[in-house]
C-alpha cells in the first residue's frame, strides 16, 4: 500500500517535468483564472463593504413635539427599536440638536450661530436602520403618529433613499452573478484544459493498460499530478496577490480616508484557503474526467 | 525460473491443455474492412508457433484479439481457459498480465526511459522495488541495452527500441509471449540472438507465438508454422517452413 | 495563389474536424472566457450608468435672499453656468418652491400645507453638477457669496457628498482594473489553451518539416483553424448571451423603475463586434505564437 | 518520366558528380552519445548504395544529418552541390525536396489518410490538383495500396504504413532517394516487389541510398555496399554482400 502511494507521487511527478510545456501551460491557466476569481472575490467584496456602508447612512429622522412627554417619548422609542429592520435608535435632545448645529456651522465657516437666544430647533429620534430596505415601511408607519402628540415631523427623503437602495441591490446582485459565472467559468476552463493536457496523452493511456496497468493505476498518477497543477496555480496566484496586495491597498487608501473598508482580519486567510482548496479539487476533478474517457 | 521450470516438466505430458484457443473467430473494422474470416486455431501450453503470411494478412489482427485490445465480431476466444469475449472490464489486465507482447510499433511510453519502460510491466504488477530494479537490469542485460537503460525512445535507433520492447514483454516472465514481428528492424547477428533468447524461454515452459516475416528464421527453427491468407489461415503445420512445404 | 489558399482552408478546415476533442474544448474555452468577458463588459456598463445616475442626483441647492435684485440673481446664475463642471441651473422662484412643497405634501400625506398665509419659502438656484466631483469646490466658492445681498444659505451635504463620490470613483476604478485584468487573462488563458493543443500536434509539424514543407505552409492553415476556433468561440459565447438577454433583463427591470439603465442602441452590436473581432485575433495570434515554437 | 530520362542519359556519363559528399562527418547528441566518428562518404549521381551495420551502428543518423533534421558536431555535408550546414532556415525546405525519404519510423501524419499523406509531399511544392490526384494514384498503385487509400494510418498493418511511406517518398520523383530499412515489416515477396520498384526508379537515374538489415536482399543485388560499425564506416565494396566477403 505503502508501496503504491510512493509509486504514485512518483509517476504524478515524474509525469508533471515530463510533459513540461503542457504541465507549464495548465499550471499558468489555472494560476490566471484563480488570480482573475480571487481579484473578483476581493473586488465583489469590497463593492458588499462600500454597498453597506451606503446603506448605513440611511436614518430617519422624527422630530418631537417640545410639549411630548418623556414618557411618551420613551415608550415610542423602545416600540421602534424592538422593529428587526432598526438597528439603533438614538434621543437628540433640543439642546444637543443645537450644540451640533453650531459645530457645523464653525466648522464649515458658515455665519456663527453662538448667539442664538432662544433654541428654534426640535428635539428628535434618530434611527438609524439595519435593513435599509425596509425604511420606507417604517416611515409610513411614523407618519401616522404625526399629530398624536409626539412626533411632529417624519424626515426621510423617500426618493433619494429609494434610488440609493435599488442601486445597492443591482449592484449586489450584478456582482454575485457575474462571480457565480466567473468560478463556473474557471471550473469550465480548468477542466477544458486538462482535458486538453490528457488528451494529448491518450496513447500513453492506451500503452500503460495493453501492458496490464489496472484503471486506478493508470488513474491515480493523473489525478495527483492534476492536483499539482492545482496547488501550483493557486501558489503562483497567491504570489501575485500577495505581491500586488500592497501597492494597489496603497492606491486605494488614497480614496479610503472616507469610506472604512476593511475586510477583516481573516479574510486573507480565508481567500488564500479557498484559493488553494478549489484549485486542487478542480484539479483532481478535472483529472478524473478527462481519464475516465480514455479508460475504457 | 524455478516455477517456470516446474510448469515445463508438467505441461510436457502426452496431452497438454491449450493455452490458446480460437473458434471461428471472425473480424471485421469498424470501417468495414474484414481483418479476419473464421479463423480456428489452437494452441497447447508450451508451443513454438510462427504466423506468416503476406502483409495485411491479419497477423497483428489476431494479436490484438487476444489481448483483447480489440473484440471479434464474432467467434469465441479463450486464453488460459478463460474466454476473453466475457472478461469483465476489470479482468482484462489480469488477461495482460499473462501475455507479454512485443507490439509491431513498439508502444514505449514516450516519457519514460528504457529502464522506465521496462520495469513498467513489473510494477503494475506490485512487484516490491529491489525485485523490479534487479529483474529489469537482468532483462536489459540480455537484450543488450544497459548501456541505453536512461535514453527516451526518441533517443534511441530502431532495433534499440523494438530490443526495449521485447524486454518489457518478457520481464514479467508471463507463461504466454506474443510476438509481432520482433526482428523487423534487427541485423541478422541480433535477430538470431534474440530468437534464441525467445527459443530458450520457451523450452523453459513459456507459450511462444510470433508473427513475422523472416524467411531465413522460420525456415532454421522448424517449428509449427500457422500461415494466414486474406485473414483466413491456409496452412497450419507442425514443423513447418516459411513457404508451403 | 488561390490554389494556395483553398489549400490552406481545407487543410484548416481538416485540422479542426479530425481532432475533435481538442478543437472543441478549445472552442469551449474560447466560449466560455469571452461570455465571462462580455458579462463583464455588460456589468462594467451597468455598474457605470448606475454611478453616473448616483452622481447625477449631486445638487447644490442656493438659498436667495427675498430682497435680492433679479438682474444680480440673473448674473450670478449666468456666472454658474459658466463653470464647465456645472450641468445647468435651474431658477425657482418662492412660488414655485411652495408649490412644490405642497404637492410633495399632498403625496405623503403630511398635513396639508393648502392654508399658509405668507410663503416662509426662499427662492433658491438648483445647480445640477455635470462633474459631481467639483460639488465641494463649488460650494466653498458659493459660500464667499454669502452674505453680499443675494445668497443667504449654501445647501449641500458635505459628508454624504464626499462619500457618494468616493465609494463612485472606488468602485468605477476597481470595475475597470477587474476589466482590464479580466481581459489580459481572457487572453492569456486562450492563448495558453491553443498553445496546448498545437503542442499535441508537434509531431504533425515536424513530419510536415521533414517532407519539405516551408515554414507559412506549416504555419497558414494552423492560423485559420485558429481563426475557426475564435469564430466559433465567439458565435457560441454570443448566442448564449442573445438567449440568456431577456430573461436576465426582465429579472432587472424590476429593479429598474427607479434607476434608467440604457446601454444605448449600438451596444449590443458594438459588443457582438468586438467580441468577434477580439476572437479572432486572438486565436490568430495564439496559433502564430504556439506554431513558432516547433518551427525551427 | 521524360526529365528523369535525360538526366539518366546525362549522368552515366564517366566521371559522375557527387551529389552526396560527407567529409570527417561526427555526430554526437546532446546527451553524450556519440553516434558518428569522423565518416566520409562520396556517392555519385545516380548510384545504389546500401548502408548495413548492426543495431544503432549509426545508419539513420546519417539519414537525419542529409535531410537537416540534426546538424553534424563536426564535418560537411553537401547535397546535390549544397553544403547543409550552411543553408538557411529558408532553404531547408528545398533541400528536403529533392530527397525521398522513407523513414524508419514511417512518420505519417496520423490525422490525413493514406492518400491524404501520399498527395501532401506533391502538395507541398504547389503542384496542380489534378497532377497531385493522377500522381499520388499512380504511385499508391505502384506499392499495392489503392483499396487501403481512404484509411488512416492508425488502420493500417505495419506493412502497409510502410508502403504509405513508400509511395509518400517517391511521388514527387525526387533526385534522391533514401530509405531506411523500407522492407523491416513487408514479407519477402512484397519486399522483393518494392526492391524491384526502388531498382527500377535507379536505372532511369535517382540515386538511392537504402539502410537495412535484409541480408537477402543486399546479397542478391550486388550493388555497391557500405558498412558502419560503431559510429565508423568499416568497409565500403563495390558489389558487396551483407558480410564481409
Ligand atoms: N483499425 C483498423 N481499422 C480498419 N482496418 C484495419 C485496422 N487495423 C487493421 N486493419 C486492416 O486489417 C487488415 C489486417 O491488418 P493486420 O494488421 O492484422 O495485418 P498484418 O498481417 O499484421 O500485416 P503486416 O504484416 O503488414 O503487419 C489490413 O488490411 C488492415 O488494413
Ligand atoms: N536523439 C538521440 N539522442 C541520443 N542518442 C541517440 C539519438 N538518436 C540515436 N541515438 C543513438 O545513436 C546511435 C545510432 O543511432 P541510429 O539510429 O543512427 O542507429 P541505426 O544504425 O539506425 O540503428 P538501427 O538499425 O537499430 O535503426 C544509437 O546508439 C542510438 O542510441
Ligand atoms: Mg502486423
Ligand atoms: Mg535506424
Amino acid at each position: 500500500m505503502l508501496r503504491y502511494i510512493r509509486y504514485i507521487g512518483a509517476q504524478a511527478w515524474q509525469g508533471f517535468w515530463r510533459n513540461p510545456v503542457m504541465s507549464i501551460a495548465s499550471t499558468a491557466t489555472v494560476a490566471g483564472m484563480l488570480l482573475l476569481s480571487s481579484f473578483f472575490v476581493i473586488a465583489q467584496r469590497g463593492l458588499d463593504v462600500s454597498l453597506n456602508f451606503l446603506q448605513s447612512k440611511v436614518e430617519l429622522y422624527l422630530e418631537l413635539d417640545d410639549n411630548a412627554k418623556p414618557s411618551d417619548i420613551l415608550a415610542l422609542k423602545t416600540r421602534i427599536e424592538s422593529d428587526p429592520s432598526v438597528d439603533h435608535v438614538l434621543y437628540v435632545s433640543k439642546d444637543e440638536a443645537l450644540t451640533r448645529l453650531k459645530e457645523v456651522a464653525d466648522k464649515t465657516g458658515q455665519v456663527s450661530l453662538a448667539d442664538v437666544a432662544t433654541n428654534p430647533l426640535p428635539a428628535s429620534l434618530e434611527v438609524k436602520m439595519r435593513d435599509a430596505q425596509q425604511t420606507k415601511q417604517l416611515a409610513s408607519m411614523m407618519r401616522d403618529e404625526v399629530g398624536k402628540g409626539v412626533v411632529t415631523d417624519v424626515v426621510d427623503n423617500p426618493s433619494v433613499v429609494d434610488k440609493v437602495l435599488t442601486i445597492t441591490r443591482v449592484l449586489s446582485i450584478g456582482g454575485i452573478s457575474v462571480l457565480g459565472l466567473m468560478l463556473f467559468v474557471t471550473l469550465f476552463v480548468i477542466v477544458n484544459t486538462i482535458r486538453i493536457a490528457v488528451h494529448a496523452r491518450r496513447d500513453e493511456i492506451e500503452i500503460m493498460q495493453l501492458v496490464g496497468a489496472t484503471d486506478s493505476f493508470v488513474r491515480w498518477p493523473f489525478i495527483i499530478e492534476g492536483v499539482l497543477v492545482g496547488i501550483f496555480g493557486a501558489s503562483i496566484a497567491l504570489l501575485v496577490l500577495a505581491a500586488s496586495a500592497p501597492p494597489v491597498m496603497g492606491a486605494i487608501s488614497g480614496f479610503l480616508t472616507i469610506v472604512p473598508i476593511d475586510f477583516g482580519p481573516l479574510f486573507a486567510l480565508a481567500l488564500a484557503g479557498s484559493v488553494l482548496g478549489f484549485a486542487l479539487v478542480i484539479g483532481a476533478i478535472g483529472a478524473v474526467i478527462s481519464v475516465r474517457s480514455y479508460l475504457r | 525460473m524455478s516455477t517456470l521450470t516446474a510448469r515445463n516438466k508438467a505441461s510436457r505430458g502426452s496431452d497438454r491443455r491449450n493455452v490458446i484457443v480460437l473458434e471461428d473467430v471472425s473480424k471485421q473494422y469498424p470501417n468495414g474492412t474484414r481483418a479476419l474470416q473464421d479463423v480456428s486455431l489452437a494452441i497447447p501450453d508450451g508451443d513454438f508457433v510462427f504466423l506468416v503470411g503476406a502483409s495485411g494478412a491479419g497477423k497483428s489482427t489476431i494479436i490484438r484479439l487476444l489481448t483483447r485490445a480489440e473484440a471479434p465480431t464474432a467467434g469465441r476466444i479463450e486464453v488460459d481457459g478463460e474466454d476473453v469475449g466475457r472478461l469483465t472490464r476489470s479482468h482484462v489486465p489480469h488477461l495482460r498480465r499473462k501475455l507479454g507482447v512485443v507490439f509491431q510499433d513498439f508502444k514505449l511510453l514516450p516519457a519514460k526511459t528504457v529502464y522506465e519502460n521496462v520495469a513498467f510491466a513489473l510494477q503494475v504488477t506490485g512487484h516490491p522495488d529491489d525485485e523490479v530494479r534487479e529483474r529489469t537490469d537482468v532483462a536489459l542485460e540480455l537484450v543488450g541495452l544497459s548501456k541505453r537503460r536512461d535514453h527516451y525512445p526518441d533517443q534511441l535507433s530502431g532495433g534499440e527500441q523494438q530490443r526495449t520492447a521485447i524486454a518489457r514483454a518478457l520481464v514479467g516472465k508471463p507463461p504466454i509471449v506474443v510476438a509481432d514481428e520482433p526482428t523487423g528492424n534487427l541485423d541478422p547477428v541480433t535477430s538470431w540472438e534474440i530468437i534464441q533468447l525467445l527459443s530458450r524461454i520457451n523450452e523453459l515452459g513459456t507459450t511462444l507465438v510470433m508473427a513475422t516475416h523472416n524467411q531465413e528464421i522460420v525456415n532454421a527453427m522448424r517449428k509449427r508454422v500457422v500461415a494466414l491468407e486474406h485473414g483466413s489461415i491456409v496452412r497450419d503445420q507442425a514443423q513447418g517452413g516459411y513457404q508451403h512445404a
